[in-house]
């Protein structure tokens, strides 16, 4: 039998290696200011949803910042280097790319001024020289997309990696099957987390597939997995960096499955009836991302009480100048609907009955 | 005592409801319909009534869905297969066109499915969740597309979508869900037969054929040009979409010799083509002027209110299109 | 971890297990029957394709008929029973399960009284009474059909078994994961039979996925899977016997994957030149299901060379019979492709110009 | 010495060839394109010429294919996905519809992929090998779609569509592959510009709009409407069906009067009905009669050759509409 090695072993939640993952101490404040900062700007949002000023639906991804950031911290940025596909939950991915927080807030209100020009909601924006490529909502299609990614990549001989994240449910796609055993026949340097927050909308994994771990899928594909506490910030970037270490080796794709727990609704407006009672409560009690990395980066000494209120002041402030600078912006024109359909025709025809 | 109002949703959820009462083999299966009872809560309680065995929750697969639907009509059941938006169909487009449309011509099977799920715009819901599927799927011999426009027709629909012995896409306007209210007459059923228009007003000078959510924006629009211009405007409900009541169309045509034909979904190679065409071939000698369109712009359909305010048909853009008609 | 048990060994390609799997001399006979009328029947269909009778492709199994026969032959069969989904070269399958050679051959022939009445070719046809679906040509898609056909079994609780095909290619699309995956959390009454034949038209395994075994797929849906020899009648029914009893037990989807080969193209028109030198002889002589089942049957006395040639005779005949009943029988009236697109209305419109 | 006849299957060859051979950009992906040269053996030759990292067998999923020829896209590569035959492209209708044609003006991303592959009928090739699906994704803004008639438009087309910065559905009819021979210029470079409709024959009693195989028949039609009836018919040969090159088809309309659209797809929802919808609006004073249509009957495509030959549209049946309308 060919079985897949999990290359690393797989922590039992709650437990934390016990290095820092070979991170200075600037880059473990860095990492501490996503972290908050992602949660800020996502309480901010909340606000201004309150307010009725974000149009749509309100995504949050209280409890699982911790993956997003360490995932994404874990690859190399900057111009024209690693490039990752986040999904609505990977506000904090976004963020350690390089997308700024004002970017984030006129998407949510669809001002003429965000990436997309109102054109489309929250995370779907792209930036690929940063790194970054915008979802669509259709799940699982993004896996095959960063495999053409890793695939130019792997075609040009860059050293260059592509990562994307799947949910529990969205594994359940037939574009993540396609997709993922593409990358993995080809090689391809590419990462997927796996974002195992034992909820897709109200589903739970248990009527969403009938393994256990996420990883086991993996299996079927002939790639390397492996299954971390996503909830540990260390353990999650030390197997992100050594997935993309062995992607840019040339060694293939690599399925990185991350434990954790979505608590806040599928989005603003579900009330979560369906899950049993206590369980959000036991998971930011006992198991929120940002505290135990709090916890960890004293226990360690790798950073005081007052780096970390400095650097929440910061955000504050910065969370706050980003709302400030785009509020009362306006929405774009309407016609401003009507090009870059194509390259050529510029423009959609405006309708007859819009020149009567 | 007359019979409560109620909305589009419940409507579609009583004929729901009945069904699976009335008929063992219906059931449900989907995202999140069992115990959430679905994204816009049109299964809610069906879980609890009818057990989990008949409101099956599924993974995320939409391909999964309509297959397994297909499988379980072919051996006498009556699944409802529900999309979460219907923007999803285009994961099993595959399914539906190729196995399930074919299934009686090419092989004789009987498929009586329903899939049906949330469409439509004016909601805010971006390029993926606003979407207006007909015109993929009106292209498909074998599939039946209905697409009700009252709180009445959303019930009659369902129940005759579910008894009909063949497969049939239920189309359901977010926007008119909770925005349309009627009185449904007690202790008879409500049956609306499959393949006829209704005459959702009675005009002689213009006729407006139409469906879903702008039979609204219409309905609006005639009542302006009464008052402001006189003119006499027929609003045509198509109701069905596939097939189409040529012969509801025609008898318009002839009535009042012109035709503004109003849909949601974009320009190009929308709905309106073909109903033009069925026209020009049927009814050429009675057209006093060219069959005119309103639509969406050519374009995913943005996000931003403004944008998608832009983009869509509105009730302005029906009425100066038609006084356009009128004086042709 | 928790990893799906092999629930049978993996025995190498060659070597067959001790036992005649408890089947009678009679049924053992039976299936001699059937694997040989599969092969004279695709011959007889060589010919009359070389004589232009066959419209378009035609699809070989040769050197497979071993599994197709095995797996359908492990189902319960008759009235309202345990129901197959063949591929176009599960011919076998859907001989056992009932279909007759002349409906074989007027499907081949698009005649007018074909199963189809001309509208669908080969083994592209159903009767769902006798136990068979036929497939479409898209890949992947009965998958999730046969689930829905299981998934009624479970529903009203009947004892019976859905069994689908799917080839080494065919597990690479989305609908092959989306069936399966839906099929394994319902846990129902299904088994798959994976064809690892060595090619999906020109494309060998390897650029197809990145496990070697078939077999290892099933690891990512929590279901128990099997490798056999394909070529081998005996140990390929018997894991079917035990996956069809098990599943009847309600214990869920079983996964079986038969090691075999193509012989020939992938249609009649394929030259095979992509096939390494010496490989298809190699497996024709000392690998072919048909030769190896008779060997067995010998050696265990089940079979006297007489009932073999006997046997042989009569399946000359039947092939002769079938074919001289349909060969000059007419095709389908042209204005009998109109009705039954729906039951209401009963025909499609016939065009204007038509009329004219 | 004249340049050798070449067959409309090679003339796509030769342009493919020669863009890879100008752009190292250019790669091609699809099932058993390498070694075995594509099941119609199109890309006969090129993995032993460019290697295979530029020209990829992939494993059978249409959706990953065309999804990682978006990609690659992104990041500047020039992707030609072959589907194999063109009825699995509804296997990557999500792919193609909701990410690939959406993703410049939702998200401002470059996506200049090609996909292509054998379409239509004509050739006993059943319900599954025989489509156009030309109908489902003319609805989709963001994509453009072409169809050569010619050998020349074969090559120009394949060419112009892998130049464009936008995606682009290549349909090649798998009847013309080796029926139809002509000879291409040495020394000059072959471009077809896309966007524009063709002239195949000039007229002026009445216009035939078509493509793809029917232009064929349409011209043999035309002949011997021209011989029998000394009716003049002009032909007009779209080649790109989006963007629709309206203009042409109102100049042949101005001219002659009179139109009968022909298309080998199904009737209902395919593109004639847009397209009498467009003279509609834009030239119903210049009709002499109504629009009218030649194309398949409604119902999946069947296999029998009396069955496939009823149901699709002869030679003959183009002559008989002509002469209806001519006379109309
Ligand atoms: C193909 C498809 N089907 C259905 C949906 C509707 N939908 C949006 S999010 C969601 C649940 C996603 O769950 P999961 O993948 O676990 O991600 P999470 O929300 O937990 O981050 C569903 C069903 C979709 N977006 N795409
Ligand atoms: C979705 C889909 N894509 C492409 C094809 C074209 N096609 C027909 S058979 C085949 C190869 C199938 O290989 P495999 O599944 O291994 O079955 P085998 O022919 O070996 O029995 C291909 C690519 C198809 N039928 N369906
Ligand atoms: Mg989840
Ligand atoms: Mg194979």
């Amino acid at each position: 039998m060919n079985a897949v090695p999990a290359t690393r072993p797989t922590p039992a939640i709650g437990t934390a290696p016990a290095t820092a993952a070979g991170l200075s101490r600037d880059q473990a404040l860095d990492i501490y200011y996503y972290l908050r900062l992602t949660r800020t700007l996502e309480e901010r949002l909340v606000a201004l949803y309150r307010q009725t000023k974000v149009i749509g639906g309100l995504y949050r991804s209280l409890g699982q910042e911790g993956e997003s950031v360490a995932t994404a911290y874990a690859l190399e940025r900057g111009r024209n280097k690693d490039i990752l596909s986040p999904l609505i939950r990977n506000l904090g991915s976004l963020l350690v790319m390089g997308a700024k927080p004002v970017e984030i807030l006129r998407q949510y209100m669809a001002k003429a001024n965000s990436p997309t020009r109102g054109r489309e909601q929250n995370v779907h924006f792209n930036d690929l020289e940063k790194g970054y490529l915008g979802q669509i909502s259709h799940l699982g299609d993004m896996i095959p997309v960063m495999a053409g990614i890793a695939l130019t990549f792997k075609l040009r001989r860059e050293p260059r990696v592509g990562l994307v994240y799947i949910g529990d449910g969205g594994t359940s796609t037939g574009s993540f099957h396609e997709g993922l055993n593409f990358a993995a026949v080809q090689r391809l340097p590419m990462i997927i987390i796996g974002e195992y927050n034992h909820w897709a909308y109200s589903t739970p994994p248990e009527k969403q597939f009938a393994v256990k771990d996420l990883a086991e899928k993996a299996k079927g594909y002939g790639i390397p997995a492996v299954t971390v506490d996503g909830n540990d910030v260390f353990a999650v970037y030390e197997a992100t960096k050594f997935a993309a270490e062995r992607a840019r080796r040339g060694k293939g794709v690599h399925f990185i499955e991350v434990k954790t727990y979505r608590r806040k609704g599928h989005a603003e407006h579900d009330d979560q009836h369906y899950v049993p009672a206590g369980e959000i409560d036991r998971w930011a009690a006992e198991n929120d991302p940002v505290d135990r990395y709090v916890a960890r980066l004293q226990e360690q000494g790798m950073a005081a009480p007052d780096d970390l209120t400095d650097i929440d002041d910061r955000i504050r402030v910065e969370v706050d100048q980003a709302t400030d600078a785009c509020v009362d912006e306006p929405l774009p024109e309407g016609e401003s609907a009507l090009p870059d359909v194509y390259v050529d025709p510029p423009a959609a025809d405006k309708l007859w009955f819009r020149t009567l | 005592m007359a019979p409560p109002e109620i909305t589009f949703l419940e409507a579609l959820r009583q004929g729901l409801w009945e069904e699976m009462e009335r008929d063992e083999s219906v059931f449900i299966l989907g995202e999140d319909v069992g115990l959430y009872g679905g994204a816009f809560k049109v299964t809610d309680g069906f879980a609890k009534r009818f057990g989990e065995a008949r409101v099956i929750d599924t993974p995320i697969s939409e391909a999964a869905i309509v297959g397994a639907a297909a499988g379980a009509a072919h051996m006498g059941m009556r699944p409802v297969a529900e999309m979460q938006f219907i923007d999803f169909i285009s994961c099993a487009y595959d399914m539906l066109t190729n196995y399930v449309a074919t299934a009686r011509y090419r092989a004789g099977l009987s498929t009586p499915i329903v899939v049906r799920g949330p469409c439509g715009g004016y909601v805010r819901g971006g390029p993926f969740h606003s979407q207006n599927p007909e015109a993929a799927f009106f292209h498909t011999p074998g599939l039946k597309i209905v697409y009700p426009s009252t709180a009445r027709d959303a019930k009659g629909l369902i129940k005759s979508s579910i008894r009909d012995p063949d497969p049939v896409l239920y189309l359901e306007h977010k926007w008119l869900y909770r925005r349309i209210k009627e009185q449904l007459p007690e202790g008879e059923e409500v049956l609306t037969p499959i393949g006829e228009a209704r005459l959702a007003r009675e005009g002689k000078d213009l006729s407006i054929v139409t469906y879903g959510a702008t039979v609204w924006k219409s309905l609006e629009a005639a009542q302006l040009l009464e008052k402001e211009d006189q003119l006499s405007v027929e609003v045509l409900d198509l109701r069905t979409l596939l097939p189409l009541d040529d012969a509801a169309i025609m008898r318009s045509v002839q009535k009042t010799n012109k035709v503004l034909i109003v849909h949601e979904d974009t320009r190009t190679g929308g709905l309106a083509g073909e109903i033009t065409a069925r026209i020009n071939e049927q009814a050429f000698e009675f057209l006093d002027g060219p069959i005119m369109r309103v639509t969406a712009h050519d374009v995913p359909l943005p996000y931003a209110p403004t944008l998608e305010d832009f983009v869509l048909p509105q009730t302005e853009d029906i009425v100066k299109a038609a006084r356009w008609l009128a004086n042709y």
